[in-house]
């Protein structure tokens, strides 16, 4: 039998998880391409929308709408990418910041405009409701489902880095640009197909993150806070740093919430502020 | 015909014209709502009922015309309130406000009601405040403490509960909550046994839903906002292994409305709540209401449609009663008192205070059909805001 | 050359034991110097030496791990870079590290008004401070910017910058004077413009140049410091050095400069 | 010296001089009083949007410091107007000046946390404290009235004989004169050695302390003198309205005076005021059309000018001029 608090754990830890798999894909692209994407939470917001829209109109069970979430995202993604955001890779980060804006604009109000303005819930299969009895603990079946999902995109992404051809020009580019094209490698594609999966991992969360913070039009611009906090305290481009973050943010909103509740809000402002003050360019950041 | 008509209220405009503003006018009301943003869908239902109403009842009224004018606040802007409502009046030149929200924007948009003599109805914003702020404003949706208060009573007496919990969102609405749940509770005798205050933009309830259970308390009382978190606080209640229908958890109507059960599922099964409104409540009124709801915007209505709607039943009477003079202090003199079948049920504008009188029903989620609805278990008849002297 | 050291030299700049690590790399070894007054130095060395790594830890660009760093008598280690410069220890970068859109009028004429301490004043209009705009286009001028001075820094000519470099140090009326390679991508026939520059300095500034050009250095230097491995490998005059047969064995030697 | 046909101080009087177009300019702010009578509400918070826009410019602009938390000091005005006039005094000057002051000192405090930072972290820093401010507005309720707003606001009239007036004359009027001000303030702060130092740093960082500049000292200056001016804008907007809400301090608002900035151009004083005008304008006809979907054509405007006008309108439009003058 363990304490409650363990429990309490337990479920900020899948929330952490959550927020890795939402923030991973922007940490990639602002350090590998120095792009400040505040449509990332957009993409993930398109995730979330295939989701909904499979489940509820075609009936397609939960599980199997995932990897189209993540294809469509990332497909989309990279028609964005090369429409508008490969012309500013060398723009000011404020002239992408104003791209990326209008881009999270715009999808706002097309998606109320198809889905309407209402909270989408969907009915998830009935062995991701309820809960396990482990060790006196109450684990949630999905908490449990979203941890395992994050862990294998995790080894995924992490073994794709390492062992793949791909992984190494990518790392090679986020290390030295112009070394990289030198090398032979060709950055842009490289770029371009690191951006899709990218977003398609942010698609990816979105549609794992409605059965826990819902879906609505303003996806878009609700969680690019905490995806942004997520980011700014790993460090730009480092997948482990987003994660090690990711479960920092988790867990220290919900222990935080638990201990101090007069704290509430509070607290993952402060604890990204304190990181940031000891490291600036956050817990695995280059330089 | 939409064009022939055009033509006849062009025709007679031109006809007006000639002899100054009369009876052909026609009449402006200004709708101010959160558009945009994160309260979208409370606008665009409170737009829906004032499009059925219109739908229903015509859009003519003592032989004028009505006329909407939608203006977008984008949220709680008592700023962009106050401007929306200047225009309103000064350029649109609109006879009555209407709509609202959220409390800062019926707050911002107050002081022009006031000082342009303006009918201001306030279709939803709920803090008990808002009607005295000008005395051209009538409200036909809720006030918190009136929900609360009479949940907070019932919970203690009836609900045979005697040392309850409170969680509520850190926030107005939240406060108000909070503030007369415990002091309903405690006047009929209960025991508050410790509260907690949430983030208002708060994803994961687990670690509140953990500090209620540690202290074992035989009733909760919950108030959050409407959206995604309802469904998420139910969540988990449920993993942290309370039961609702083990442990009585008591909330507002939000937390069980219509998206919440179907994202909770059965968990939600024995929650209670005490409300004025849901699109299940049994009467003639409510089912034609609702038959048409959906046959129009393939939604049920919830309790915004339902201030949209009545919120223009108002506007509608008052004017028939004052022939169509749109003068601020006539048309409020009449709406005091006035009393109508809503969907709802029976409610009433006091005449002292221009609030809401209306039926707060005692509700317990159960399964009829396959379905997840909220059951009236017990009504509580014509209550008012507990706060006006 | 002119007469090198009097008897008992006023020393300008002295480092003792100055070194840095990164990571496992020691990139300055215990360097110990000292620069006398109105002495011209050089610091040369095969690449990756460690003089541009030198010459940040004088400067405080960088923080040193041991050791320390006096400006006349006074030790300046624990001082921000700023406050070096302001103490007369002025530096110029390899790579020109300039004010892209800013015009060399304006961006010397900052570097003035914050030797005087009237760059802070946010009431006053800048054209009012004549003293500072009349300094700053005199020593734009002798640096034969002149009739640039309104154009944008990013449309200059690459020579035009490196002068620009070289102004912007001097407007803090530096007592010494670190430039790293002043003439580096400088086009051959453009270098001597830039050298000219340097050797019509002021005979009291104390200056510590890095360049590889062997003929410039034994031309313009009166004494040379050989840094290898970020240790100071041996120092002496153009003459010394040149006839030290292990100074042609690993920096002569490996490179094909004379 | 021949060819060089000022004198370089003649020269630089020259780059701070006022031109035709900008004398233009502000006579066409005067306009709307007899053009646009019945838009003059919306005038009036063009105008102090615009002035929040010109603060963040003195910061972003200038000294290429980034703020996505600038309404923390927005709010901080707006409510210390606010709770001054219910406390204190309803007189609208001295409001503006105590609001001014507490804004002030705000950003000098914040400033000595963040003055160090550059780029990203800076950017997250200046995030975080806007969001730990407005979650401390939301907080204090018994200070500001939560999430309902401040109540109890009253203003008096302006100097004594303008009283804010249902068409918005004087909230016109007043929020013009404050803006006009507050902009001659700019304009010299800009053309001062000051301002040259803050485009030094905004050029290059590093350089700064090489030619012994205290940077961070004139970041820390910049910072409060911002913040000082966004309080202006907040306490303007208190008092025009009469109301101060949560929404004055939000991220919200950080991000929308951002991107008007940009929108607009930032680096040029003007960029804020023209990037306030449109987008606000913008907002107001295409919300006047369908309310929810005004989003999508704010954001096909945004999209729009980063693709066909890179620096912003006044960015773009001066690359175009001086294209069209070589050709």
């Amino acid at each position: 039998m363990l304490p409650p608090i363990f429990g309490v754990l337990f479920d900020g830890i899948a929330y952490g998880m959550l927020l890795f798999v939402l923030s991973v894909g922007l940490s990639v692209t602002l350090g590998l391409m120095n792009f400040v994407n505040l449509a990332h939470c957009a993409f993930a917001m398109v995730g979330g929308y295939v989701t909904v829209t499979l489940v509820n109109t075609y009936n397609w069970p939960f599980i199997a709408t995932l990897p189209v979430a993540f294809i469509v995202t990332a497909l989309i993604s990279v028609v964005f990418e090369r429409v508008f955001y490969r012309r500013l890779y060398r723009a000011s980060d404020l002239d992408q910041v104003l791209l990326t804006i209008g881009l999270a604009f715009v999808s706002v109000a097309v998606a109320a405009y198809f889905f309407g303005t209402l909270q989408q819930p969907i009915p998830t299969p009935a062995f991701l409701r309820g809960s396990q009895q482990v060790l006196g603990l109450g684990l949630g079946n999905y908490r449990i489902f979203l941890i395992v999902t994050a862990l294998i995109v995790t080894v995924l992404v992490v073994a794709g880095l390492e062992y793949t051809r791909f992984g190494a020009m990518v790392r090679a580019a986020v290390d030295n640009q112009r070394m990289a094209s030198g090398l032979g490698i060709n950055v842009d594609a490289t770029f371009a197909i690191t951006f899709a999966i990218g977003s398609g991992l942010a698609g990816l969360g979105g549609a794992l993150a409605i059965e826990i913070v819902g879906l609505d039009p303003s996806f878009s611009f609700t969680y690019l806070v905490y995806v942004l906090i997520v980011v700014a305290v790993g460090g730009l481009g480092s997948i482990a740093g987003s994660f090690i973050a990711a479960m920092l943010i988790g867990i220290s909103d919900i222990a935080g919430k638990y201990y101090f509740p007069e704290l509430g809000a509070f607290l993952i402002y402060l604890v990204m502020i304190a990181v940031l003050l000891w490291k600036p360019s956050g817990l695995f950041g280059k330089r | 015909m939409r064009k022939s008509l055009l033509l006849a209220g062009a025709v007679a405009l031109a006809a007006v014209y000639a002899t100054a503003a009369s009876a052909a006018d026609p009449i402006k009301i200004g709708v101010i709502a959160a558009y945009s943003g994160q309260f979208a869908d409370t606008a665009a239902q409170i737009d829906n009922g004032i499009k059925l109403y219109m739908k229903q009842h015509g859009d003519t009224v003592a032989g004028r015309k009505i006329e909407i004018i939608r203006k977008d606040t984008g949220g709680p802007n008592p700023d962009a309130a106050k401007r929306l409502a200047q225009e309103l009046v000064v350029r649109d030149k609109v006879d009555i406000l209407a709509g609202f929200t959220l409390t800062p924007e019926a707050l911002g948009a107050a002081g022009v009601a006031t000082e342009a003599k303006k009918f201001m109805v306030d279709m939803n914003a709920a803090t008990s405040i808002v009607t005295e702020k000008s005395p051209y404003i009538v409200r036909v949706s809720l006030t918190l403490p009136q929900v609360s208060s009479t949940i907070g009573h019932w919970a203690a007496t009836k609900g045979g509960a005697k040392k309850a919990y409170t969680m509520v969102s850190d926030y107005g609405p939240g406060l108000d909550g909070e503030k007369w749940f415990q002091k309903a509770f405690k006047d009929a005798g209960g025991e508050i046994v410790g509260s907690v205050r949430m983030p208002v933009a708060n994803a994961d309830f687990s670690a509140f839903v953990q500090r209620a259970k540690d202290l074992n308390p035989e009733a909760i009382f919950v108030f959050v906002p409407g959206g995604a978190q309802p469904a998420a606080l139910g969540k988990a209640f449920a993993e942290r292994g309370m039961d609702a229908k083990k442990i009585k958890i008591f909330s507002t109507g939000e937390a069980v409305d219509e998206a919440a059960l179907k994202a909770m599922g059965d968990i939600a099964l024995g929650r209670l709540s005490g409300w004025h409104y849901d699109y299940t409540l049994k009467s003639k009124t409510n089912d034609a209401f609702v038959k048409a709801f959906n046959a129009m915007f393939k939604r049920n209505p919830d309790f915004f449609a339902v201030g949209g709607y009545d919120g223009m039943h108002v506007i509608y009477e008052a004017l028939k009663k004052t022939k169509g003079k749109t003068d601020g202090d006539a048309l409020v003199n009449v709406a005091k008192g006035m009393k109508w079948e809503s969907p709802r049920g029976p409610i009433m504008i006091d005449p002292a205070t221009r609030d809401i009188v209306q039926n707060i029903y005692m509700r317990k989620v159960e399964k009829v059909d396959g379905h997840l609805v909220n059951v009236v278990i017990d009504t509580v008849k014509d209550v008012k805001d507990p706060t006006h002297k | 050359m002119e007469k090198v050291v009097t008897a008992t030299p006023e020393i300008a700049l002295s480092t003792r034991g100055l070194s840095k690590q990164f990571g496992s790399l020691a990139v300055t070894q215990d360097v110990t110097i000292d620069l006398p007054k109105g002495v011209r130095y050089a610091l040369i060395g095969p690449n990756g030496a460690g003089k541009t790594t030198l010459i940040n830890l004088i400067t405080g660009m960088l923080k040193p791990d041991g050791g320390s760093i006096l400006l006349g008598a006074d030790d300046v280690t624990s001082l921000e870079p700023q406050q070096r410069v302001t103490r007369g220890l002025a530096r110029t970068f390899q790579i020109n590290t300039l004010f892209p859109s800013l015009n060399p009028l304006e961006a010397v004429t900052l570097a003035v008004a914050e030797r005087r301490r009237e760059a802070g004043e946010f009431w006053t209009s800048l054209s009012s401070h004549a003293e500072s705009i009349e300094e700053a286009y005199g020593i734009l001028a002798r640096l034969k910017l002149g009739e640039v001075c309104y154009q944008p820094t990013r449309q200059l000519p690459y020579g035009r910058q490196r002068l620009l470099e070289i102004a912007l140090a001097l407007a803090t009326r530096p007592k010494v004077l670190l430039l790293d390679e002043p003439a580096a991508g400088v086009p051959q026939e453009e270098s001597g413009d830039i050298f000219e520059a340097v050797a019509n300095l002021s005979n009291d500034l104390t200056l510590l140049f890095i360049e590889h050009d062997m003929h410039v250095v034994f031309r313009f230097a009166s004494h040379i410091i050989v840094l290898v491995g970020g240790a100071i490998f041996t120092q002496g005059s153009p003459a010394e050095i040149s006839a030290d047969p292990r100074v042609r064995e690993v920096y002569l030697g490996t490179r094909q400069h004379g | 010296m021949a060819d060089v046909p000022l004198t370089p101080r003649a020269y630089l009087q020259a780059q701070s001089r006022w031109t035709p177009v900008e004398i233009a300019f502000w006579l066409a702010t005067l306009l709307p009083f007899w053009l646009l009578p019945d838009y003059l509400s919306l005038a009036s918070q063009v105008a102090i949007t615009a002035l929040f826009a010109l603060s963040l410019d003195i910061l972003l602009g200038y000294a290429g410091v980034v703020s996505l938390g600038h309404a923390a000091f927005f709010g901080i005005g707006a409510y210390t107007a606010g709770l001054f006039s219910k406390f204190v005094w309803g007189a609208p000057l001295p409001g503006l000046l105590v609001a001014a002051i507490v804004s002030a000192a705000s950003g000098f405090v914040v400033s000595l946390i963040v003055a160090r930072f550059r780029h990203f972290t800076l950017i997250m820093l200046t995030l975080g404290i806007g969001l730990l401010m407005q979650e401390i507005a939301n907080r204090a309720h018994w200070l500001t009235g939560g999430s309902d707003g401040l109540q109890g606001i009253s203003i008096n009239k302006v100097l004594g004989a303008f009283n804010f007036d249902l068409y918005g004359y004087t909230a016109y009027g007043y929020s013009l004169a404050v803006l006009f001000i507050l902009f001659l303030c700019a304009r010299r702060i800009v053309h001062s050695p000051f301002g040259l130092a803050l485009r030094g740093i905004r050029e290059n960082w590093t350089r700064m302390p090489a030619i012994g500049a205290p940077s961070r000292a004139h970041v820390r200056m910049a910072f409060t003198i911002a913040a000082a001016m966004a309080g202006i804008a907040g306490a303007l907007l208190t008092q025009t309205t009469q109301s101060a809400a949560l929404e004055s301090i939000s991220f919200g608002r950080s991000a929308d005076v951002l991107v008007m900035l940009v929108l607009g151009g930032a680096g040029r004083l003007y960029g804020g005021l023209i990037g306030a005008a449109i987008f606000m304008v913008a907002r107001d006809q295409f919300s006047g059309i369908a309310p929810q979907y005004w989003y999508f054509w704010i954001g096909l405007l945004l999209i729009g000018v980063v693709m066909f006008l890179p620096n912003g309108i006044l960015g773009g439009l001066s690359a175009l001029a001086a294209r069209w003058r070589k050709s």
